[in-house]
């Protein structure tokens, strides 16, 4: 993520709250992307390197309702989540789920493949620039909290984060269909026992986690460029996400999603020179230490 | 194996090959040789696609035979080419001082990162390939006073092989130098990959438990394959150096992991021939899709995945393979 | 009981899995050459057992002793290295490589040849000759090139003891070699105990009672994790609380 | 209602079943007895689908259920207690419970009054519960999809014998009040053959006897070999 100088005062506390702003915002974007990749993966033990390519379609198809429609971005978001679910959903009956079983080398070119062609299309489509996300005019500009000037999308974006996570957490941990989900992750021939049709749970589970990450890509397309190369370029992310999250886990990748941003969005403001090298050195020692993830086994 | 004469000893695969597959080979060796005076245009071109070659077999040998999925082969091809481009701008450049150098270079990260990434399995494995490859690509681009940043190491230039040939614009000397350095490289891991050595490297490949419980050192083993794959990875890299006399920074990138990946995958991966089959291919395809516009090789390679995946397990060479077996043992190639 | 030291010795051995104990207290001890079975209820622990002397499971607490030494804290292919051999209950072999490449590969590792890299497999004579000597003991010599998988599971199980025998191990663990096999088939495992060499020590795990009162000189009945009783075929048999333990009259005082 | 003709299964290349046959009548009860490793998990397991079925038929009421995935059988009302439990581990006991819920006269009410003990750990996690109450949780569990065929696994390992009997009384009450059908396999052979009238007896995948288990107490041979451990034809009492 860009951090202007500008946008930095000088004191040390405005840079930390600063900091901290920034990468809760990051993190917000990272998870609400990743979490559906954790929990697939957990459920179906496929290698999907290709999640990313959801989180670009909710970006591209947000910004094409409000350029071309005039839609407010609002009214953008839930529409745009719910194309990219129907495509999630009919990929994972046609396609994924033929992969199902397969080695880990099939999963990992099936899903390049995926990536390769979902970046030709787009290009095709939209052009090879990165397509700006217009915000309505009240969003625009800067908000002041104490004395900071912060911008106040990443307010809003913040908010709706947290508002779509705690509905996350209530379905997953709450109500009879994260059960079941749940019950499939520990254990699928005992869930398929007991009545569950584990196939179409895992086709509606991969539709909502390609929605919710349309929804992250869209929401957060000032953070993560909205352009073709999207989902090759933040691949590392979400993989780290999920690999430090640990699988089938939606309160792993939120630790997980919350610490790179904050500590990539340190990184990049105390060494920007370093990129991201950091945090790859910490994400490196950290699966070394814990290769199954904070969540997972040891 | 003394009463064969030493050509036939080079060249020809070791017992149990069919008489028609050595003659194959034989003659694809030859055929290479021509290239330069067959259609000299193109021997830049087959230089590239030697090279290519090369590295695709150094990652046959983790994903064919070892079974090691890795996602940042390229750190180790780069590491060759920048360890080769930067001694020749700053210390000397004999090639194959330079060349050695690059392999070392290349084993060195090889063990430094395989010791610790082999340690884990699965999607652990696949990050922390990804995570060391994106780590050195950064490293790289940062230290711009060295490796050129952005722009690449320009204007490297080597001295003549051996003293004699000289790498001139026909690319003649470059050619037939990385098909030597390929023919060697090809002749030692076909070696290897017969040697008990390999043949435990396929045991760890189907059933890793069991070679452990067989007493099978298997972190050590699958070490000492990284290792050596990135040594021949490091030379690939080296000899891209040497004969393009450019490294660009792309050398380290994920998108070459994926292309090699790919390249060997088009083939058919465990079988030594996959890379000679896949690169040439996958050349062609890209040199006649990328013209019109990128897209279009995007989606000409996201094609031949999901074919692959889908249809072709196996590869070119696994499709081939299979139709000569429903063919019925009649059929010739 | 003969006077030799023990080749494999278990003292005060322990293991846990969370707060359930599945192996609790186990002095155990075999002599070389000598042929023993352990027996037991389902659940009985009998699996981890041999995982813990084979290396797979590390103990919460006590000790292995392989030959006289302490061997605690070895892995798998350390204590393998020191002359232990098993098989596993579950075939668990190279399925797409030939039944011969299958051997060849135990008879490299134990060999030391394994880390040979520029000579070719296929000019080991000496190590081939051996594979082709233990495929003929074990009646696999005419399926020597099929692949692992395309083998009858019966003699699939014959082709993981050949595995285990390429090792020469002085101690060798057979987890219930004949499950799986039909009945008409299992004799077969029987001859090939019957023909391994004597001085190795055998201990089998299995449930068809009329093998292991067939082949072992002595039986040890695991109750709960723990040994109930240890004594001959004819001991055992006469034995009241094994009885029960069979019929399941909820005797599990015992543990 | 349910029936096996020449069923063959295992797993992937592994045969462990070889051509069994099997009849229950609605409301049937039937116990499965055998040495261990005989087979008779897989032959649960492979009523329930959850094994590779080689040859033969099964058919459940009417209809030839061989090629149903697991979950429709489940549907079709062939509940299942795996002698491994199997209890989900990240759910608490009650929504163990509630998942399976299909409509009927078993309800969590019903479940908690067979077994207390769940009711007072209805919070827990599944695994944060003792194995006897695991045990009861994954009976309970099989009972909440009000199965007409109830599949019970060696149900009383673990179980203190206060417990055994329960749950046997239990058993009786739902076959009374119901057309509920059981098999059960067990280790205890007087258990088996004291709760049902017909056993069926496996041996190395194949059935040795089938019939009233009258006739097998009386049959001192199979008895013996059945006891086995008492050793050869001397464990006649």
């Amino acid at each position: 993520m860009e951090i202007k100088k500008s946008e930095w005062g000088g004191e040390t506390m405005t840079a930390i709250v600063t900091v901290l702003f920034f990468g809760v915002a990051y993190g917000m974007i990272l998870y609400l992307i990743s979490v559906g990749l954790s929990v697939t993966m957990g459920l179906m033990g496929f290698v999907n390197l290709a999640h990313g390519v959801f989180a670009m379609l909710g970006g591209y198809a947000a910004v094409t309702l409000m350029n071309q429609t005039g839609m407010s971005l609002f009214a953008a978001l839930p529409l745009a989540c719910l194309a990219v679910t129907v495509v999630g959903f009919v990929l994972e009956r046609t396609l994924y789920s033929r992969l199902y079983g397969r080695s880990e080398l099939d999963q990992v070119l099936f899903s390049m493949g995926l990536i390769l062609i979902s970046m030709a299309l787009v290009r095709l489509i939209w052009g090879p620039m990165a397509q700006p996300v217009q915000l309505p005019d009240y969003l625009k500009g800067q908000s002041l909290v104490g004395g900071i000037e912060l911008p106040t999308y990443r307010f809003v974006l913040v908010a709706f984060g947290a508002a779509v996570i705690v509905a996350l957490w209530v379905i997953f941990e709450r109500t009879l269909f994260g059960a079941r989900i749940r019950a499939a992750v520990d254990n699928r021939g005992m869930a398929q026992a007991i009545g569950i049709d584990t196939g179409r749970l895992f086709a509606v589970t991969f539709g909502l986690g390609t929605g919710l990450a349309a929804l992250g890509g869209a929401l957060g397309a000032d953070v993560l460029a909205i352009a073709p190369n999207y989902p090759l370029h933040y691949i590392v992310y979400f993989m780290v996400v999920v690999a430090v999250g640990g699988l089938g886990s939606i309160r792993g990748p939120f630790i997980a999603a919350l610490s790179i941003g904050l500590a990539d969005t340190a990184c990049k403001y105390l060494l920007p020179e370093m990129g991201s090298v950091f945090i790859f050195a910490f994400v490196f020692a950290l699966l070394l230490w814990r290769p199954n993830g904070i969540t997972g086994k040891r | 194996m003394t009463d064969r004469s030493t050509a036939a000893i080079l060249l020809l695969p070791p017992d149990g090959v069919s008489g028609t597959r050595k003659a194959l080979s034989m003659s694809l060796w030859l055929a290479a040789l021509a290239i330069p005076t067959l259609v000299p245009g193109y021997t830049p071109l087959a230089n590239q696609m030697v090279v290519m070659i090369l590295f695709a077999l150094s990652l046959d040998l983790l994903v064919g035979f070892t079974g090691i999925v890795t996602l940042g082969h390229a750190a180790l091809f780069g590491t060759g080419a920048y360890t080769a481009g930067i001694l020749a701008l700053r210390l000397t450049n004999d090639p194959l001082i330079t060349a050695l150098c690059g392999m070392a270079a290349a084993a060195l990260v090889g063990l430094v990162t395989g010791s610790c990434m082999l340690r884990t399995k699965g999607l652990a494995f696949l990050v922390l390939s990804l995570a060391a490859a994106f780590m050195l690509h950064e490293l790289a681009n940062m230290a711009s006073s060295v490796t050129g940043g952005d722009d690449g190491l320009q204007g490297v230039s080597f001295s003549p092989l051996l003293g004699v040939f000289e790498f001139d614009f026909r690319g003649h000397t470059a050619f037939y130098y990385s098909l030597a350095c390929l023919f060697a490289a090809f002749l030692l891991v076909r070696r290897v990959v017969n040697s008990p050595f390999g043949w435990s490297l396929r045991g760890i490949r189907e059933n890793d438990g069991r070679m452990r419980a067989i007493g099978c050192p298997i972190y050590a083993r699958r070490l000492a394959a990284y290792v050596m794959s990135s040594a021949l990875a490091g030379l690939a890299g080296a000899l891209q150096a040497q004969t393009t006399q450019f490294v660009a920074l792309n050398s380290l990138s994920l998108e070459l992991s994926g292309d090699v990946l790919i390249m060997l995958i088009l083939g058919g991966s465990g079988r030594l021939y996959g890379a000679f089959v896949g690169v040439p291919l996958f050349m062609f395809a890209q040199d006649l899709l990328a013209k019109e516009d990128p897209a279009n090789w995007y989606l000409g390679q996201g094609l031949i995945l999901m074919v692959m995946t889908l249809f072709v397990p196996g590869g070119v060479l696994g499709l081939v393979e299979r139709l000569r077996r429903n063919l019925g043992r009649g059929g010739r190639r | 009981m003969n006077g030799s030291a023990p080749i494999l010795e278990t003292r005060k051995l322990n293991r846990f899995f969370g707060s359930v104990r599945v192996t609790g207290d186990v002095d155990f001890a075999l002599h070389p050459g000598e042929r023993r079975a352990v027996i037991g209820p389902n659940g009985a622990g009998k699996t981890t057992f041999v995982n813990l002397l084979s290396g797979r499971l590390a103990p919460s607490s006590g000790q292995v002793l392989l030959g006289g030494e302490t061997v605690t804290a070895l892995g798998e292919a350390q204590r393998i290295k020191r002359g232990m051999g098993r098989t596993f209950q579950i075939t668990s072999l190279f399925p797409n490589l030939s039944v011969r490449k299958n051997v060849f590969l135990a008879v490299a590792e134990h060999e030391g040849v394994a880390w040979n890299l520029f000579r070719s497999a296929a000019s080991h004579r000496d190590q081939f000759g051996r594979v082709d000597e233990l495929l003929e003991r074990v009646g696999l010599a005419d399926v020597a090139e099929v692949k692992a998988q395309d083998l009858p599971y019966g003699r699939q199980r014959l082709l993981e003891i050949a595995v285990a025998l390429a090792l020469r191990p002085k101690v060798l663990l057979l987890d219930e070699p004949a499950a799986g096999i039909p009945t008409s088939e299992s004799h077969i495992i029987l001859t090939i105990l019957d023909t391994l060499p004597k001085d190795i020590a055998v201990l089998l795990i299995d449930h068809d009672m009329d093998l292991v009162f067939r082949f072992a000189q002595r039986i040890t009945v695991l109750v709960q994790g723990s040994i109930m009783v240890e004594g001959t075929p004819a001991e055992i048999a006469a034995n009241e609380r094994v009885r029960k333990i069979y019929l399941g009259e909820s005797d599990h005082a015992a543990a | 209602m349910l029936r096996l003709e020449g069923v063959t299964a295992g797993y992937g290349h592994t045969v462990i079943l070889e051509g069994v046959d099997l009849s229950l009548p609605p409301g049937g009860l039937l116990a499965v007895l055998g040495r261990n490793g005989v087979g008779k998990s897989t032959l649960m397991k492979t009523i329930v689908g959850q094994t590779r079925l080689r040859q033969g038929d099964i058919r459940f009421g009417s209809e030839t259920i061989s090629g149903q995935p697991s979950y429709r059988r489940s549907r079709m009302g062939i509940g299942y207690v795996p002698q491994t439990r199997d209890v989900f581990p990240s759910l608490t006991v009650e929504e163990n419970l509630r998942i399976a819920a299909r409509p009927g006269k078993w309800t969590i009410e019903r479940v908690f009054e067979l077994f207390p003990n769940l009711s007072a750990r209805r919070g827990n996690k599944g695994t944060e519960i003792s194995g006897g109450e695991q045990q009861m949780l994954s009976i309970g569990r099989a009972l909440m999809g009000n199965p007409s065929l109830l599949l019970l696994d060696e149900p009383m390992e673990g179980l203190a014998p206060v417990i055994v009997e329960q749950l046997l009384e239990a058993f009786h009450a739902l076959r009374r009040d119901g057309d509920l059908a059981l098999i059960l396999v067990e280790q205890y052979v007087n258990l088996a053959l004291n709760f049902s009238p017909t056993t069926i007896v496996l041996d190395r995948g194949r059935v040795v006897f089938s019939g009233d288990s009258e006739r097998l107490r009386n049959d001192q041979v199979l008895m013996a070999d059945l006891i086995g451990a008492g050793g050869q034809s001397k464990a006649r009492h």
